[in-house]
């Protein structure tokens, strides 16, 4: 039984048709990784599955829960964390404020303070800022919180939309060994990378997506040497 | 001109919605009274003929652009034979023009910056104009034994500004002295503190406040609230009963104003006029606002019966003709200019916040 | 050839409808009352055209228009009545007089512009919102003292000069430099400080000094506006040109779409006919605002970005093709596709 | 100087009456960033349900005063009503828009405040007429030394105070408050945390017009004077204090508030007749100074 | 002589040394990067370059000049164009629109000129509207000409700010991350761009980029930044090769894929 599992997914924004009959699913524990080129229909996905979005028409079904009706809130309560494309960290809010609010849902304090011990054992930098307001923090350093911020909600499963995007190599190194760490921990994750090399390395599988449909799908290993995805997507 | 029995129309205008439409409300009324009277006696007769009346009310929301909207339907779509109304200068000053070039007789209820008639020979009114009002304040003022006064004012109002002006000549010239005028601006933010402070400062025998009917009643309050124990005299807005209610009886008592109408006046008419409004109107006193716009009314229907041709150039020359008229008021007279020629009441408030005749002041 | 069309086709339009307003005066299905309406909406179509300037292109947020509007009221009544002699004119000197009033009104709003954009450019968003409101207060309170004007009495006596015709014209003009205005370096630069004014800055574009010129000249516009409605009203006072007039404004701007010259023309002119056109309620009189603000608010709730947001009918809008040259290669769609693929 | 003290007070007076609308007027601008047309119309509102909330209450008085249990009811009884509306208009005219542009909900709000005018005016109960406001606080005067004191002055004073106090505290301490905060910033992230930002925003709302009422039946006790328009012109110089103190900011909107009725005060005191305009004159001298208001911070936009 | 000259470039946020004693002297033609950590302090660098922070201490000489003091479009009119690191465009406007309006500056139509739109000034926008196209296409956007900013995908906007930049006819080009968020193949094109704006125009650039695939192979010259402090220069070669910036910023594993 699939953890998260989605069916005939379409999304449009106005008459622009962005995800159209999406399927694929992930399995507790996995990595799966969707890459593809700009404007595919990557981010919609995840912001449909998280319920930034609102669907046309499919099903997505998490824990045996439908999430297409469910409002955005609820379904961070049910154990699914987003890190959108952009960061979107508060940017008038400091360092510390903005992990915080990671944890709005958690209840448990001690485990509260574990989250946040582990975010800045992964990412000392935020732990070195953390009254700097979030607006100020170099680029990298924003999606470091934008991660450090979806780990203290505690999800299940986290998506994460380009976590790389203008990081420094040692760093980008670092976030996905973190990565690899987070999910041994038992967190599922529905990952979108550009750099396909790296998304396909860390990933167990991974689906293609091409003007809102899935046109490949398989093991990341097997993908690395199909020569339709190294043309297109692993360059020289 | 209008055949036998055809129903004649009279344009009404005045504010409906906006922040003057408290006056719109007696207005209103006022002219109800006057159409429940015509419709009883059967419409209005002339030459043995009963014409029906239709008054057909058109909100001005006190704005000029939109008064001479209201003008401009009321002529050129309805086609009516006089209009009514409306109350502030402002409104007839932009409007009156249209109606004068229209050749329609139009009689302002409660216009009375002196410009006003001076539009054209169609424009009447059926209240006594700022000078006027002002001189006879003055001339009470004086009479009553004071020397001093002060007056708060409000310089983004022109009827209230005029009167302010008029008192002081009048007054000076009679040997009086102002001595402190304080303004305020408009009649958004109703703290007049630091003004009555300065006023009380001087000293004076009394104090002139000619203001609008949403500025008295707190004006009265904080006056007193600060410990001003001259008393206070104003404009013809003082009568409404919300100013008393709002000022409160204690602190209205003693207080004077110049009015065109008085409840109290003895006159039948005046009783008569008294009783019909209260009756019908769940025994509201009629105000000044109600008084002349059914004077006004009354002023229209006697031009309708004297007039040679029942057309708007007859009837305007029968409204300019109107002598010895019996209204509530008083009797009007039209004088050469247009104005009505009859007296002002003054009123004082008792200890129960009842407004009580004093004595009459002609021009 | 087409585009010779389109530059003709407008005022042609224009007089036209101009002739069929005076067919249908003369057949009486048009009476003065509805020329009036209509010559307060051509005044309310220029003042929300301007304001557009500033709001909707170049994202600037002023809610003290009404401000400009009064000086120009004011400046023009003052030549036309006060030097010469407003209804006592002499008629040949009528038409020429009322135009240099109308350029000294525009002048003076447009020099008043000048002054409070200078130095209140810093202040950005709502708190220049806040300063254009109390620009325009100040101009209303110190109107209001001014006695050779009439201060609160206002000014009486202006000649009733403008008509129809003239308001036509005024709303031609302003439609034309308004749209042209957009379309040169001008507008593009007032859009690029719009979209995102540290990028503007950054590729050259001094965005005081454009910020100044595009409230300078909504606020010419605005003061001619004004001048055309002094003699049409022929009575002005100051509290005619208050916040409750900028606010009008703003609503006319928002509702027909800013930063589309279209939406300002629409929205000024349906929103004028509205509450008229609701008079037909006859005793229910008194709901009339109460049913214009559920207007209000439904069109706001059915089109967001206004009734014509970020549109343009073709009259107000200058397509590229205008003036490139008719063979150059870009001009090719197949061409120019190729090379995109 | 003692004349000066007593137009001091004054001013400390009509400006604690601004600042209680502005808080309200900030406390929803801040989170949605809207300018919120119809703000004054909610104090309207308060104001005249207290009036006939009072009314209601009547068989309560003693002396002809209501007992202070019975005011108490009044006043939250007219809060809460009022809090409601205000609930329910951002549902009807303000939810829609919440991701249209910016000027849209500005808009409906100016419907809005057209309809809350002019709606009750039409109704014949109620009409356009002023009333007199129920004397809910017992008026005693203080004199220190020449200088009056009300207590009605002193209520207002320490409520505004007590009001700023709380809010500031509700809005920086509370986990409420941190997600009142990040609804402001960024909605769609704050979803993301977890955080129900409809319901975080009707909250303010119903904050914003509870705090109008509260700030209309003050305002009514001190000026009893109540119309269908109170709220338009309040509602604007609420906006202008708001902005002077920094827009958005609780402190702010107070220090707006007072700044804004005592220059006002002073300036009338100085020349009535030009006391009006030096108000605003002063106001853009302060954002000459200040861009972003005395405690606003400028938005950081970090290239 | 250099065409960029600067020394000693400093500013602090509020106690942070975000940049600390930069220097650079590039001279025209080349085309170097500025690497290093996240919060390193290189877009802060070239704030300063664009006049968008003013320097706490320093001097910035572009040809000889000295720009220290001067405002945001006084540094762009002398010749000094960027791109962001976060796209700014120009959203709501068409694309062209988007190019012509980094020209403001240049163009000499006057106010009455535009709002008549006579003749003369139609032709001077013709003029402007064949240029703006003919730096389109070099980066093949001229098809898109009237397509509003916002509606174009990711990697065409970012091409559309350095065309846009280019129409500044820039002494200096600043590229903020061009690459950032674009697949792998888009990389290399845009290599290719930026070798050929370099070698066919002569553009003298300055880079600054986290994919070191994309710029190793086409700079000449790297400065390496970490704490606002330059810990490095040189060569590709060499800087792949040196220890400190292998630390710091470089790192032993994904580096060789990315
Ligand atoms: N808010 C929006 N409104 C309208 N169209 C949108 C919106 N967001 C995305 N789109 C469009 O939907 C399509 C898919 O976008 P999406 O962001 O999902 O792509 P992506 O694969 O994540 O691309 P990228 O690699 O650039 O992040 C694109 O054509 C995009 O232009
Ligand atoms: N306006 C500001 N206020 C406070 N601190 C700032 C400001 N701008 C930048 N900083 C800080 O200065 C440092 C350098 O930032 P900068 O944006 O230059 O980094 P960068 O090298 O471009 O990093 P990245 O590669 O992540 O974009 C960072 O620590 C950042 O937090
Ligand atoms: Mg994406
Ligand atoms: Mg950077």
């Amino acid at each position: 039984m699939a953890m998260l599992e989605v069916k005939d997914l379409q999304v449009s924004y106005g008459a622009i048709a962005a995800v159209r009959g999406v399927s694929f699913d992930l399995n507790q524990g996995e990595i799966i990784a969707l890459i593809g080129a700009n404007g595919a229909g990557k981010s919609t996905i995840l912001r449909t599955i998280s319920g930034l979005v609102k669907s046309k028409s499919g099903s997505i079904r998490f824990a045996d829960k439908e999430l297409t009706k469910t409002p955005a809130h609820k379904i961070v309560a049910l154990g699914i964390a987003h890190v959108p494309e952009g960061r979107h960290v508060f940017s008038g809010l400091t360092v510390l404020e903005n992990l915080k609010l990671g944890a709005t849902l958690q209840n448990d304090e001690a485990r509260k303070e574990e989250n946040l011990k582990r975010v800045f054992s992964m990412f000392p930098r935020l732990e070195e800022r953390i009254t700097q307001k979030a607006g100020t923090l170099s680029g990298g350093e924003q999606q470091m919180l934008a991660l450090g911020r979806a780990i203290m909600t505690d999800g299940k499963l986290m998506l994460l939309d380009e976590p790389s995007m203008g990081l420094a190599p040692i760093i980008v190194e670092e976030i996905f060994e973190n990565i690899l760490r987070i999910n041994k921990n038992g967190t599922s994750i529905l990952l979108i990378e550009q750099n396909a090399n790296l998304a396909l390395a860390v990933s167990s599988r991974a689906y293609v997506l091409e003007n809102g449909i899935i046109t490949i799908e398989g093991d990341s290993k097997e993908l690395l040497v199909d020569e339709r995805v190294k043309n297109a997507y692993l360059g020289a | 001109a209008i055949d036998p029995g055809e129903t004649i129309k009279i344009g009404v205008v005045c504010p409906i919605s906006g922040s003057a439409a408290i006056a719109g409300k007696y207005i209103i009324n006022g002219v109800k009274l006057l159409d429940e009277e015509i419709k009883a006696a059967g419409g209005v007769e002339r030459d043995g003929v009963f014409y029906p009346v239709e008054f057909i009310f058109e909100d001005n929301e006190a704005k000029e652009d939109i008064t001479a909207n209201a003008y401009q339907k009321l002529i050129y779509q309805d086609d009516v034979l006089a209009i009514l109304g409306p109350d502030m200068s402002k409104t007839i000053l932009a409007a009156g023009p249209i109606a004068q070039a229209a050749g329609v007789p139009n009689v302002g209820t409660f216009p009375t910056n002196t410009a006003v008639t001076e539009i054209g020979d169609y424009i009447f009114r059926a209240c006594f104009i700022d000078p006027f009002q002002g001189q006879a304040a003055a001339t009470y003022a004086w009479e009553a034994g004071y020397k001093t006064a002060g007056v708060l004012f409000n310089n983004a109002d022109a009827y209230s500004k005029g009167l302010y002006e008029f008192f002081k000549l009048t007054f000076e010239s009679l040997g009086g002295k102002v001595v402190e005028a304080q303004a305020y601006s408009g009649s958004d933010v109703k703290d007049y503190n630091v003004q009555l402070t300065k006023i009380n400062a001087a000293n004076p025998d009394c104090i002139f406040m000619p203001n609008l009917l949403s500025e008295v009643g707190l004006q009265i309050q904080q006056a007193r609230s600060i410990g001003i124990t001259a008393p206070l005299i104003g404009g013809d807005s003082w009568d409404t009963p919300e100013v008393t209610q709002i000022a409160g009886p204690k602190n209205i008592e003693g207080s004077v104003y110049v009015a065109a109408f008085s409840a109290e006046n003895p006159d039948p008419i005046a009783q008569d006029f008294v009783n019909r409004f209260k009756e019908a109107f769940n025994g509201d006193l009629p105000n000044s606002n109600a008084t002349l716009a059914y004077e006004a009314g009354k002023m229209i229907v006697e031009g309708i019966v004297n007039s040679e041709t029942l057309d708007r150039a007859g009837v305007r020359d029968a409204i300019a003709q109107i002598k010895d008229l019996q209204l509530p008021s008083g009797t009007l007279t039209v004088g050469p200019d247009r104005n009505p020629i009859k007296g002002a009441s003054v009123m004082r408030y008792d200890e129960n916040g009842i407004s009580r005749f004093l004595t009459i002041v002609n021009p | 050839m087409k585009n010779k069309l389109n530059s003709i086709l407008p005022p042609v339009v224009l007089v036209l409808i101009y002739f069929l307003i005076q067919l249908l005066l003369s057949k009486k299905i048009l009476n003065p009352y509805h020329i009036q309406i209509l010559m307060f909406a051509c005044v309310n179509i220029m003042l929300t055209v301007s304001l557009n300037i500033v709001n909707g292109f170049t994202g600037q947020f002023c809610i003290g228009h009404a401000g400009f509007m009064s000086l120009g009221a004011y400046g023009s009544a003052i030549i036309t009545t006060m030097l010469f002699g407003g209804m006592k004119m002499d008629p040949n000197l009528r038409i020429p007089v009322f135009l240099l009033s109308l350029l000294v009104g525009g002048i003076l709003a447009a020099i008043v512009g000048f002054l409070i954009g200078l130095p209140t450019l810093k202040i950005k968003g709502d708190y220049l919102a806040i300063v254009t409101l109390a620009f325009g207060e100040i101009v209303r309170s110190t109107l209001r003292l001014i006695e050779p004007i009439g201060a609160a009495r206002g000014m009486i006596g202006i000649p009733k000069i403008t008509n129809l015709a003239w308001m036509f014209f005024f709303v031609m003009i302003t439609l034309y430099i308004t749209r042209n205005f957009v379309y040169s370096r001008y507008g593009r630069a007032s859009i690029a400080i719009r979209d995102n004014e540290i990028a503007a800055d950054a590729m050259g574009i001094n965005t005081t000094r454009y910020k100044v010129i595009a409230f300078v000249f909504a606020a010419f516009i605005a003061g001619v506006a004004g001048g055309l409605y002094a003699h049409l009203m022929t009575f002005i006072q100051p509290d005619s040109f208050s916040f409750v007039k900028s606010n009008e404004l703003l609503v006319y701007l928002y509702a027909g779409g800013s930063g589309s010259i279209t939406g300002s023309v629409l929205g000024a002119l349906v929103l004028t006919i509205i509450p008229e056109a609701l008079r037909f309620l006859g005793n229910l009189t008194n709901w009339r605002i109460v049913i214009y603000a559920v207007i209000l608010v439904l069109i706001m709730l059915y089109k967001p970005s206004g009734l014509f947001g970020g549109k343009e009918i073709s009259f107000l809008r200058i397509n590229r093709d205008s003036f490139r040259k008719p063979f150059n290669k870009f001009n090719d769609p197949k061409l120019a596709d190729k090379q995109n693929s | 100087m003692t004349t000066f003290l007593q137009f001091l007070v004054y001013g400390v007076q009509l400006g604690s009456v601004y600042a209680l609308l502005a808080l309200g007027y900030s406390m929803v601008y801040g989170i949605v960033r809207m300018i919120n047309m119809a703000h004054g119309d909610f104090l309207m509102i308060g104001a005249l349900s207290a009036i006939f909330i009072a009314m209601g209450f009547s068989g309560f008085m003693v002396d002809g005063r209501y007992p202070f249990y019975i005011v108490l009811a009044i006043i939250l009884s007219a809060m809460i009503l009022t809090g409601l509306l205000g609930v329910l208009v951002e549902k009807i005219a303000y939810k829609p828009l919440r991701d249209r542009p910016r000027m849209s909900s500005l808009i409906t709000a100016v419907g809005v405040s057209m309809f809350l005018q002019n709606f009750p005016r039409a109704l014949p109960f109620i009409g356009p007429q002023p009333r007199p406001f129920p004397q809910l606080f017992p008026l005693i005067q203080f004199r220190l030394g020449g200088v009056v004191v009300t207590s009605t002055q002193i209520i207002l004073i320490v409520v505004s105070i007590i009001l700023m106090i709380s809010l500031d505290a509700i809005v920086q301490k509370t986990k409420f408050g941190a997600q009142i905060r990040a609804v402001s910033f960024d909605k769609d992230a704050s979803l993301l945390m977890g955080i129900d930002t409809n319901r975080v925003i009707s909250y303010t709302f119903l904050i914003g017009a509870v705090l109008a009422a509260a700030s209309g039946i003050f305002y009514a006790s001190i000026y009893p004077q109540v119309d269908v328009y109170m709220g338009s012109w309040l509602g604007t110089k609420s906006f202008i204090a708001a902005v002077i103190g920094g827009i958005g900011s609780i402190r702010g909107a107070i220090l707006g508030g007072f700044i804004l009725g005592i220059t006002e005060i002073l300036a009338t005191s100085i020349n009535s007749n030009l006391g009006y305009g030096i108000g605003f004159v002063i106001l853009i001298v302060i954002l000459l100074i200040k861009p972003a208001g005395i405690l606003g911070k400028t938005e950081i936009d970090k290239v | 002589m250099a065409i960029l000259e600067v020394k000693n470039l400093s500013i602090e946020f509020g106690g942070l040394k975000a940049v600390e004693d930069f220097n650079l002297s590039l001279e025209k033609g080349e085309l170097i990067a500025i690497i290093g950590p996240n919060g390193a302090g290189k877009t802060t660098i070239f704030n300063m370059l664009t006049g968008i922070y003013p320097p706490s201490n320093g001097t910035i000489h572009l040809d000889g000049e000295n720009l220290l003091g001067r405002k945001p479009f006084q540094f762009a009119q002398a010749g000094i164009a960027r791109t962001f690191q976060n796209i700014r465009l120009f959203s709501n406007a068409s694309v062209i629109d988007n190019v012509k309006m980094a020209n403001t500056a240049d163009s000499n139509e006057n106010f009455f000129e535009s709002i008549l739109r006579t003749p003369g000034m139609v032709e001077k926008e013709r003029q402007l509207d064949e240029h703006a196209l003919e730096l389109l296409s070099l980066f093949g956007l001229e098809g898109q000409a009237d397509t509003i900013a916002k509606n174009l995908p990711y990697g065409a906007q970012r091409r559309l700010e350095i065309v846009r930049a280019l129409m500044l006819n820039p002494k200096v080009l600043l590229l903020d991350e061009p690459v950032a968020g674009m697949i792998t193949t888009e990389l290399d094109e845009m290599a290719q761009l930026v070798k050929e704006l370099r070698e066919k125009h002569g553009q003298t650039i300055i880079l600054i980029e986290h994919h070191m695939n994309f710029v190793m192979p086409i700079v000449d010259r790297i400065i390496v930044l970490n704490f606002g402090k330059t810990i490095s220069e040189g060569t590709p070669a060499e800087i792949q090769k040196d220890p400190r910036v292998i630390e710091a910023y470089l790192g032993g594993g994904f580096h060789g894929n990315a």
